[in-house]
């Protein structure tokens, strides 16, 4: 294993120690538990909207945080969500009156921590609701599974609800709208190359140089099947098929693109990919009204690349567009 | 021998020691079939016990209710990650049937174990077959169980053994519950990550109780 | 190899079709030869200021076109400078009467080609100006090579420059701002695995699982030592030293830190190495005035990282500050 | 026998034939010391010049210098890198040097060839022993022009033979010009990518001139 590091057991308090210097201005950390909170953290009158996980999928979500976005972000060790007291503090630092929403990656470890956090929180006269996003169609359904991961559409659920309750909108009505988003957001990811997690110093599985995972999810776990290697246009299709049969979007869809790097994969793949999955969806007749590009949920230096879709409408557009002001995402500031 | 405070902090501390000699192996089955930290949460969260009963030495909480308090909310605020609660759950809810009772004696012991599974299930909602934890303590409960007249070594060495068996048993199993189940039919042949854990801390139990 | 791709021969086209429907509020892209364009170019009155350079370093440079920063970029193959004629035809897309600058890598091929379609363009009767930007401190002085790499400060050269000629700036000003620009950046490399260039095939070096390569540029080429693989704190320290000891910058300077991806490595890696760096200035006196953190002028799917630094003065930071609308870097619009 | 624009178009199509044909080998030894583009860029161009010719079919430009000047913009268009601007340079001296000649012989042949390494100089500043293209020119020209009363097969075999041995003149060099430079000693015990193409195209000439 090589790493920029010092320590697997410190790498996450080193990181947040340069994100939170790198973005004074934005964000700032607080320590054991370790917390990444807005700056101006309790704005009065507005929703916190906080989430939190496992690190390693950088930027989210620390790099998330600021106006338009989270309130704060509750980062546990590598693929380890975190403890219920950092999440319960991690709502103290940001809630007021309006109350909090928790956004949940359907992970059985980060739902029973944010269940404990909620109830902490609760106990403390604190209004916190809780959503949990689970958007990967590659998994099966709950009765088999611990249901749906949450993946890609996180990163779209964390900036809509937050743009909603930057505009005052209260904690029902935000909510309802991350229900909502939930309801119409899907992604499937695949990986060429497995993560190294710091502390278990090897690749979390092993791959041919001709085979790749299709279906993985963020955290180097195996995908659901192994393929040999296919080329971008047979890749591509492959994942697009997997995501608008399953909601489905159809003809004449509005939907939001966002095209995933997993971390190692370069942007000019990620673009090419890009590409190919805009010129698919023209064929259905499905019309991308806004995309994202870029590596905003990785799973450390996987290569590997995930796509989303989430169904767009005017309200969910101009939630969309409203301004941002964090590390990872910045417009109209 | 009757388990007093000071007996069940002693058998902590030896259940850390087992968990940090096999935190390699965790992370390995972890790693083949999850996210590989499971002997990296597992370690930091019995470290934390250590380092919790340290910082009260010389003095033991006063009863091992109050030890397994200690060691459960130590577990909730340092493992994280489906483990953490899960394992909390557990030692939270045997804490609570320990009630003040000063010392610990085979009936009890088995109503805390019992507790215990019933806490992990009611937070997990797994059951027997689902490849997780809860199919090495469902034989480690029903052991103890049948072995519930005889004294605590005994008692705890039947329920490590039955455990053993049980995490075996998930080699087999297609998981249902936890991160493994997103593999379905991959992740069989793999021997469950907190069903091992599970099994070494009983043993680590068992082996304190001599 | 696996990588997203179809033939390693249409990558950059296909790339670049992506990023045209990913962006197309910004840019826009040309065929034959290979351009990409401000979607408002050419913008009347004020100085175009182009880049360009193979492919492989996304977003550099095409991520970087748009308001406040590049009116052209001109991408070759992968770590292949472009062709005179395409510079040229970027050159024709962009400039009016207020000229423009070229921002030229230090790389035999990209001065040679540049240089060309320098002269050409002045043959046509624009007023062409080129300035060479060689940031990186690992290459010896030119009497043995081709002289010091452009590296990092390119990002940086381009955005101030940019903001100069959005500010209005006439060719002499923008021009001389790029020259003290250049004369007050440095850059140093490190890389922990190579890149591996699409149509070879192969990874560019082997590396050992214990080595890296200190002084890397961004094209795969090894780099001046291999040494043992170091703690991050160790090499941190040895790449702030290389730098701070090159200009040299002392206390009481103000600078701008960037710290770079060269594509593979995790974020997580990134903000924990920009932490050490933000310490070991601050204990130097040195002040870090504004920092850029993230993956920005890439090798690839190479793991590794730069250190940028830039001494700013109050014009300096203004144009950093100043408003800036493209794919890979956005604020203030 | 002389060389008339027919015959040069077909020594242009089988040197773009071993280009094509080293491809892999050029690759690799820029990947050595420089960044592995060297093969996939002279590949490049060489069958952009194929197919410049072939758009002209059955026309071939009527002179030698038209036909040199067609590979040279071509060269310039399409390769990009260091060895675009080179090689270019370098086919485009040449051609200015053919002149208007129907034909061309032994000697005009080593002034073009000359003309050549100037522009390959006087563009790129590199010096004979500074581990480029320019090491496998200079002895070349030189050959060159000691064969000058030959015929033109062998005055590009002589040129052919000697760019082989001035290419294997820059393993044991440290470069001082172009990429490879900024590996100082490491770069040492590595043949020169654009002094090996060089050499391959001289070669194709001169196996084409018989
Ligand atoms: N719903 C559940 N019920 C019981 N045990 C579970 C459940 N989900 C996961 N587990 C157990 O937790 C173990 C994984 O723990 P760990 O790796 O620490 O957490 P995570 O899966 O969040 O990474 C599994 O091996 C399994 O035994
Ligand atoms: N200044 C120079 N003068 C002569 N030849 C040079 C010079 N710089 C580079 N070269 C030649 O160019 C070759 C590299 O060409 P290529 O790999 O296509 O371009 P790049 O170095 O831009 O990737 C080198 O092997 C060398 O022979
Ligand atoms: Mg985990
Ligand atoms: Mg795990
Ligand atoms: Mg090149
Ligand atoms: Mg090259």
């Amino acid at each position: 294993m090589k790493k920029i590091i010092n320590d697997p057991k410190t790498v996450v308090a080193e990181s947040l120690r340069g994100l939170a210097v790198a973005h004074a201005d934005v964000l700032r950390v607080e320590d054991d538990p370790a917390i990444v909170v807005r700056v101006d953290a309790p704005v009065a009158g507005k929703v916190a909207v906080i989430s939190g996980g496992g690190s390693g999928h950088e930027p989210l979500h620390g790099g998330f945080v600021g106006q338009g976005m989270l309130a704060a972000a509750v980062p546990g060790a590598v693929f380890t969500s975190p403890t219920p007291d950092a999440v319960e503090a991690a709502v103290k630092a940001t809630t007021g009156d309006a109350g909090a929403l928790l956004i949940v990656k359907n992970y059985t470890g980060d739902v029973l921590n944010f269940e404990t956090a909620a109830e902490l929180a609760a106990a403390e006269g604190l209004d916190v609701r809780s959503v949990v996003i689970d958007d990967d169609v590659a998994v099966k359904d709950s009765t088999y599974t611990a249901g749906r991961r949450g993946v890609g559409g996180t990163v779209l659920l964390e900036k809509i609800t937050g743009a909603a309750a930057d505009r005052g909108d209260p904690l029902d009505a935000v909510e309802a709208l991350a229900r909502k988003v939930i309801g119409q957001v899907r992604s499937i990811g695949v990986a060429l190359t497995a993560p190294t997690v710091p502390h278990a110093g090897e690749p979390s599985f092993d791959l041919a140089d001709d085979e790749i995972e299709f279906g993985i999810g963020i955290h180097g776990e195996p995908g659901i099947a192994r393929t040999p290697a296919l080329s971008a246009d047979e890749l591509v299709a492959r994942m697009v098929e997997a995501l608008v049969t399953d909601l489905p979007f159809g003809e004449g869809d509005k939907v939001l693109l966002f095209t995933n790097s997993m971390g190692g994969t370069p942007l000019v793949e990620l673009y090419l990919a890009h590409g190919i999955a805009e010129r698919l969806l023209a064929e259905r007749g499905i019309v991308v009204e806004r995309r994202l590009v870029g590596p905003y949920i990785t799973s450390l230096e996987m290569q590997g690349m995930s796509l989303t879709l989430l169904k767009l409408d005017d309200e969910l557009t101009e939630l969309w567009d409203a301004p941002v002001n964090t590390p990872a995402l910045r417009w109209g500031v | 021998m009757a388990c007093t405070a000071e007996t069940l902090a002693a058998a902590l501390r030896a259940a850390a020691a087992v968990i940090a000699g096999h935190r390699g192996e965790l992370i390995d089955l972890d790693r083949a079939i999850g996210d590989a930290d499971h002997g990296e949460n597992m370690d930091r969260g019995f470290a934390a016990i250590v380092s919790a009963l340290d910082a009260l030495a010389p003095k033991t909480p006063e009863t091992p209710a109050a030890v397994m308090k200690l060691a459960a909310t130590t577990l909730i605020s340092k493992v994280g990650g489906a483990a953490g609660p899960l394992y909390g759950t557990a030692f939270l809810r045997a804490s609570v049937k320990l009630g003040d009772a000063a010392e610990v004696d085979g009936p009890l012991l088995v109503e805390a174990l019992r507790a215990a599974l019933e806490g992990v299930q009611a937070r997990g909602k797994a059951v027997g077959g689902d490849a997780t934890m809860v199919d090495a303590l469902i034989p480690a409960v029903s052991a103890a169980e049948e072995a519930a007249g005889s004294d605590i070594a005994a008692i705890l060495t039947a329920a490590a053994d039955a455990a053993d068996k049980g995490a075996e048993s998930t080699v087999d199993l297609v998981p249902r519950k936890g991160r493994a189940s997103y593999l379905g039919e991959r992740a069989k042949g793999h021997l469950d990550p907190g069903a091992r854990s599970t099994a070494l801390v009983l043993r680590a139990f068992a082996e304190a109780a001599r």
